[in-house]
């Protein structure tokens, strides 16, 4: 039988109140800021060790403080509208392009795989296959098809981070429960209004998985496409830099260029906080 | 199975048949379970039948295969003269866990179904009626209350609203008030009675309640477990429509107690 | 025996085994071992990552281009040139076949395709285009269009007039029936392409072991270049790069273009030999196209033909 | 009030049984060989077309036949231990072990991430801002200190597909819901506990979304990591070919690598069947 | 608030007091729905307490305020002479919603409390007591099923023998034998019964039960709804220990009917 603490009853009688809080782990609590800053430091403070004990040569890792110098070239750059703006530019037109493409196709061939046993037995392993293959040889393709506009680079883009959204969606739909299935049934619901209003609701958090992977995916399928098929864009600059050796400019590119990344994740991470409203993503110990 | 002769007969249901089982039985392929054996059971058009039986006899199993949920393993449903092969829509049905979507408000949730057969618009007129149903199970202020902040009560009742929305012909219940205390429970089953008998509906109800099974039914279907069966049909002669006061009457006490002494011989069954 | 051999690394900007030629010639000679050394070849991609790869100490030697070496110098990088292996220039500007474009003049207004690999055929196809009196943006457009299929598909869609690129792009799109036509003016050749290159420290601190390379690679060089050793040299090739030796024709033709380019303008001078004044040509285009931010304190320190020379003397023996 | 349907009850006296199987719509019943010989069929049906109305050039898409020779011509290579058979297993290795240090690693983080608010705000703004960097950078910093060998293609393959095992991890765990968190905190759970008992299992379908993007993941970063650390896998020999425009060789290469990537897919999934017995994936109407 | 004065008092619960709750008021913030006003309660050592009330109102959140799964919005939660202010080990609780682990069988269900408490080592100890409760609650024969294939009332009875297996001083229920038929029921009371007495178990539960309410405890809380206040407690003067052929005592009646006087009022309140 479970020991009962010691203290005798009647001792608080006194007390008039045992409002509480939940109790926050010390880990949980740190403030965002802090939290940033500490890791920053982390980060930074070992990056300059292994530059200042020069384990490494300095044109493949650059000094944090090279890094910065650069940055502050480039973002002024940036800033007055110099060349590595149009260039930012375009590389955001294929990262927005490529993503909603690749949320279009794979959100539509998620549910294929998701819903029909066609889908999850027939192409399902095509898209496998496909995803596996090693991008550069697709490039060609779609250069040869799309030229060396945005387009070829969009259609990169969006190929890499289709598959995400397909594992996504497919996960996302099979995660309604026996009970909601078996409602819906009665309710005479046909198997697309099964879908709209019910599987893909309940299988939101999983979907957004698949985006939030997809969004980052999406960045590094548009340098690539850039790297393999040309273009004007941002990663072109990354790769002249890196062809000249230039690693405080590489640096501070690709720096930049994860401005980007992140924005665009949180961004979807927004959206599933407001879209999925139900589903509290609650952190750590202190939830309620 | 002995017919409950023990008991005056008068007002047996005379509608037509709504339901027809025969000799239905369930093995789950799974655990090799025999959740049903041999059941057969004919509703018809306007009666209340309750089913009663202890825990794990079947009685959900039952209602799932009449809704054409899950399949028997053996015999014959036929639901308005056509054989359930499948969900069907004339059918309205409660399950034992209310199931509320979580993104959608109270009134939503129960005007979904509404949504679902006849449309968005269609949906939007029928708030007012979610509205009015919300106000008779006790809800009124939480109509745009989302799931997780109801209580287990009052989520039940949600759901019962839900299935009440679209009029059905055929109601199945499986256990909808067992979350409510005995007061709610009574003013529910009085609402249940008055709305079946607008409808001229047919009922179905699983319930663990003798009480509300005679106060409500005009057949009480008594099951016995392992495999389920059913012990006996006992046919409730109170006169419609039933009111509450009706449950202290001497023959109310005699009914609750005879099917009392069903279940308990059922045990050892 | 193989136990006492040393372990060294070589690392060539491209995956071909013909366009490190000798390397192979050797390894399948047994020069390096001769030389008591046991030679791993490593591809990677394009000449930047060849000279991390020296600086990171993970490659005794390499086959960067000069104008990544000399970026690299600017860096504080102190890997040097020990032999000239494309004397005569591996790049080259190509137009179509059947295109009406004879000289690099008539490529006025038009686009010019650049491969990515390296971004030295950049700096040659500025070089020439520069002698040609011409400048970007005013007179031509640069487009990076990548190598191979990409290339093919920008000579296809006529979004390139011409494609910059390396001797042996060129060689491949010619076999692979995409029929190119060099139009760089000979006298570019000067502007020579990749060599063996390693850290100065490796020279200065190991210096037997840069002598001994060279030796080997010379041999290996001179062994290739006599006709007489055809069959053999291809057979060290498909031995290193079996791929690349399954079809026999294109193997030989892409073995053929690239060796041509290996034998020195000046035919005075021995095999992997380096002229001084084409370096400050080619520090100058450099710092032109913005590459390198200015001239380098000290461009002799960027070559040396001394190994070469030992190399050489060892041919003869 | 719903319409009854109009067959005069009683008809069905003479009805035996009603036993009725879960109708299932045409899209499912394919068998799933014929499915995916249609969906083959359809696939090189339209390569075929391509290549045949010479809609790209053969540099830049070979013909299915060609494709299929160099396959056979592979094959023999594989099947007789030639020097393919050897490149092919140094990039499965390679493919293997990246995947074991990618679950490892993205393990451990989406535990960092989705069970503190330090590791949710703090850690992850850095995993996505060096995720979405392309990868290129990092090669030369892995090929310093790491080398040749596999170690280095090994690093990269993990660094690529961590972040979606990150990512799925950190949803799982935020999927259990209040009842099952509530009762854990009265049993006296510690956090640990609570962590592995209940948030684990309950999260591990969208661990294995995280883990079936990986597995994809892995596969193309092994091969990134050959094209730019060198090696000898398989990679280097799509890049021999690509470099030489021999297109039916690469394609035939990629077909085979793709193979590898299935079969790695495939083991996640069954894995997945096998340990989320519980979460019975179902697909289509027909389910019950 | 009118002590229960109509009835005879006899046997009130004489153990010092376990728990002891002063003014405690709950508001939800996201909603601002006042769910608990100043509830004040003693429960006493092996003493049994009842909570009845009309559903929504406030029960389930007096209970979770109890185990320190939520705090109060005001007042004091003392058990066993230390603030509540966080959960606790020395309580067993179980929620309304029965809440089985999916992935694990009946009895790995039951004995994880002792798996968190104690380890695997003692978890498997403890399967062989998991089996007896199990027998005990009439699910012989499903201990290796896992719980979706359990029906509504059996996975209610298999989180009753989680709650039970530790053995805990003060045992929280929350409606716990809502899904289950009236025999059953009768029978899971009289084991709680037994098991409490053995145990000297503190005990605190939620029915929407009035005869269960009276037959298991010695004082029983009405609650009244909107906001949730205690309405009246009433003392339970049965002798101990209860057998269920009291329930036809005149007593009894008197008790359940005093009872549900209280909770018809409530409803106007
Ligand atoms: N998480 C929550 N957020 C907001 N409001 C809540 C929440 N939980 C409960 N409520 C509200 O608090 C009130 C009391 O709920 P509680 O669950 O305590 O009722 P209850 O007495 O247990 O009812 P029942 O008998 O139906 O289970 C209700 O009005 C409900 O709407
Ligand atoms: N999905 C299933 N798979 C396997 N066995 C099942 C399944 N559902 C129910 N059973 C078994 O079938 C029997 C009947 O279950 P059912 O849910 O119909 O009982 P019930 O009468 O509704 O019980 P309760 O009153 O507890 O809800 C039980 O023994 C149960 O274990
Ligand atoms: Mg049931
Ligand atoms: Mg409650």
């Amino acid at each position: 039988m479970t020991e009962f603490q010691t203290n005798s009853p009647g001792d608080f009688e006194t007390v008039q109140d045992t409002v509480w809080k939940q109790e926050i782990a010390f880990i949980d609590a740190v403030p965002r800021w802090l939290a940033m800053s500490f890791v920053f430091v982390v980060f930074i403070g070992s990056w300059q060790l292994v530059t200042a004990l020069e384990l490494v040569s300095p044109i493949i890792l650059p000094t944090p403080m090279e890094t910065l110098n650069d940055m502050i070239f480039v973002g002024k750059n940036l800033l007055t509208g110099g060349y590595m703006l149009g260039a930012l530019w375009i590389t955001i037109q294929e990262v927005i392009y490529g993503f909603a493409l690749a949320i279009a196709i794979g959100f539509s061939l998620g549910v294929l795989v998701g819903e029909t046993a066609f889908g999850e037995k027939a192409v399902m392993p095509y898209l496998v296959a496909i995803d596996t293959m090693p991008k550069v040889a697709f490039a060609p393709l779609f250069v040869a098809w799309l030229g060396f506009g945005i387009e070829s680079k969009v259609a990169l883009a969006a190929f890499i981070a289709t598959f995400p959204i397909v594992v996504g969606t497919a996960a996302g739909l099979h995660s309604a429960d026996e009970n909601a299935r078996m409602l819906f049934k009665t309710m005479g619901a046909s198997r697309m209004q099964t879908l709209i209003k019910m599987k893909l609701p309940t299988g939101l958090p999983q979907v957004f998985t698949g985006l939030k992977i997809g969004a980052v995916g999406v960045m590094a399928g548009a340098i690539t496409g850039e790297f393999l098929g040309g273009g004007k864009g941002f990663g072109e600059l990354i790769r002249v830099a890196a062809s000249q050796l230039n690693t405080p400019r590489v640096f501070s590119l690709i720096l930049y260029l994860s401005l980007v990344g992140l924005a665009v994740f949180a961004a979807v991470s927004w959206t599933q906080r407001k879209v999925v409203f139900w589903h509290k993503e609650r952190v750590g110990a202190g939830d309620a | 199975m002995k017919p409950a002769v023990a008991l005056e007969y008068s007002g047996a249901p005379v509608g037509a048949p709504v339901y027809d089982l025969a000799h239905v039985s369930k093995t789950y392929a799974r655990n090799a379970v025999v959740a049903l054996e041999d059941v057969s059971l004919t509703l018809r058009k306007g009666s209340f039948t309750s089913v009663i039986g202890s825990s794990g006899c079947g009685k959900s199993t039952l209602l799932k295969i009449m809704a054409g949920l899950i399949p028997p393993t053996k015999g014959r449903v036929v639901l308005q003269g056509v054989p359930v092969t499948g969900p069907r829509r004339d059918i309205g049905m409660m399950f034992q866990q209310a199931t509320l979507f979580p993104w959608k408000t109270a009134v939503e949730n129960i005007v979904l179904p509404i949504e679902i057969r006849d449309g968005k618009a269609a949906a939007k007129k029928a708030v007012e009626k979610a509205h009015q149903l919300l106000d008779v199970v006790g809800l009124k202020g939480f109509e745009n209350v989302y799931p997780n902040e109801l209580s287990g009560g009052m989520a039940q009742r949600a759901s019962i609203c839900r299935m009440l929305i679209t009029e059905p012909a055929v109601l199945l219940l499986d256990e909808p008030f067992s979350a409510l205390d005995e007061l709610s429970r009574d003013m529910m089953n009085m609402e249940l009675q008055r709305i079946c008998r607008e409808q001229n509906a047919t009922a179905f109800l699983v319930t663990h309640s003798i009480q509300e099974a005679v106060i409500l039914s005009d057949e009480i279907v008594v099951m016995k477990p392992r495999p389920g069966r059913i012990a006996e049909i006992v046919e409730v002669d109170l006169p419609r429509p039933r009111t509450l006061d009706m449950m202290t009457t001497p023959k109310f006490g005699e009914i609750v107690d005879y099917i009392r002494g069903l279940l308990d011989k059922g045990e050892d069954m | 025996t193989a136990q006492d051999l040393r372990d060294i690394t070589f690392v060539q900007p491209s995956p071909s085994a013909i366009n490190s030629f000798p390397v192979f010639v050797a390894i399948g000679e047994g020069y390096f071992e001769e030389e008591g050394l046991n030679v791993t070849v490593e591809a990677i991609n394009g000449s930047g990552a060849v000279l991390q790869a020296l600086s990171a100490g993970q490659a005794h030697f390499g086959r960067p281009g000069p104008g990544p070496l000399l970026a690299a110098r600017s860096r504080g990088v102190d890997a040097v040139h020990i032999y000239n292996v494309a004397a005569r220039s591996n790049f080259g500007i190509a137009v179509p076949q059947d295109s009406e474009i004879q000289s690099v003049e008539e490529l006025k207004g038009k686009v010019i395709g650049t491969g990515t690999a390296d971004g030295a055929e950049v700096g040659f196809a500025r070089n020439v285009m520069t002698g040609a009196n011409m400048s970007e943006g005013a007179d031509f457009e640069f487009l990076t269009v990548g190598d191979g299929g990409p290339a093919t598909a920008a000579f296809m869609n006529g979004e390139i007039a011409a494609y910059s690129s390396s001797t042996a792009d060129t060689a491949i799109l010619n076999q692979r029936g995409m029929a190119v036509r060099d139009i760089t003016p000979v006298e570019f050749g000067r502007f020579f392409g990749n060599g063996i290159a390693t850290m100065a420290e490796t020279i200065e601190n190991d210096r037997d072991l840069v002598e001994a390379w060279s030796r080997a690679f010379a041999k290996g060089h001179a062994f290739a270049l006599d006709d007489a050793n055809r069959e053999a040299v291809l057979a060290h090739l498909a031995a290193g790069n079996p791929q690349e030796g399954e079809d026999k024709e294109f193997q030989s033709a892409l073995f053929d273009a690239v060796r041509s380019k290996t034998i020195p303008t000046d035919d005075s001078k021995h095999l992997g030999w380096y002229p001084a004044e084409v370096w400050k040509e080619w520090e100058d285009a450099l710092v032109k196209g913005g590459e390198i931010s200015g001239p380098l304190d000290d461009l002799s320190a960027a070559w040396t033909n001394e190994f070469a020379e030992i190399g050489n003397a060892a041919v003869g023996e």
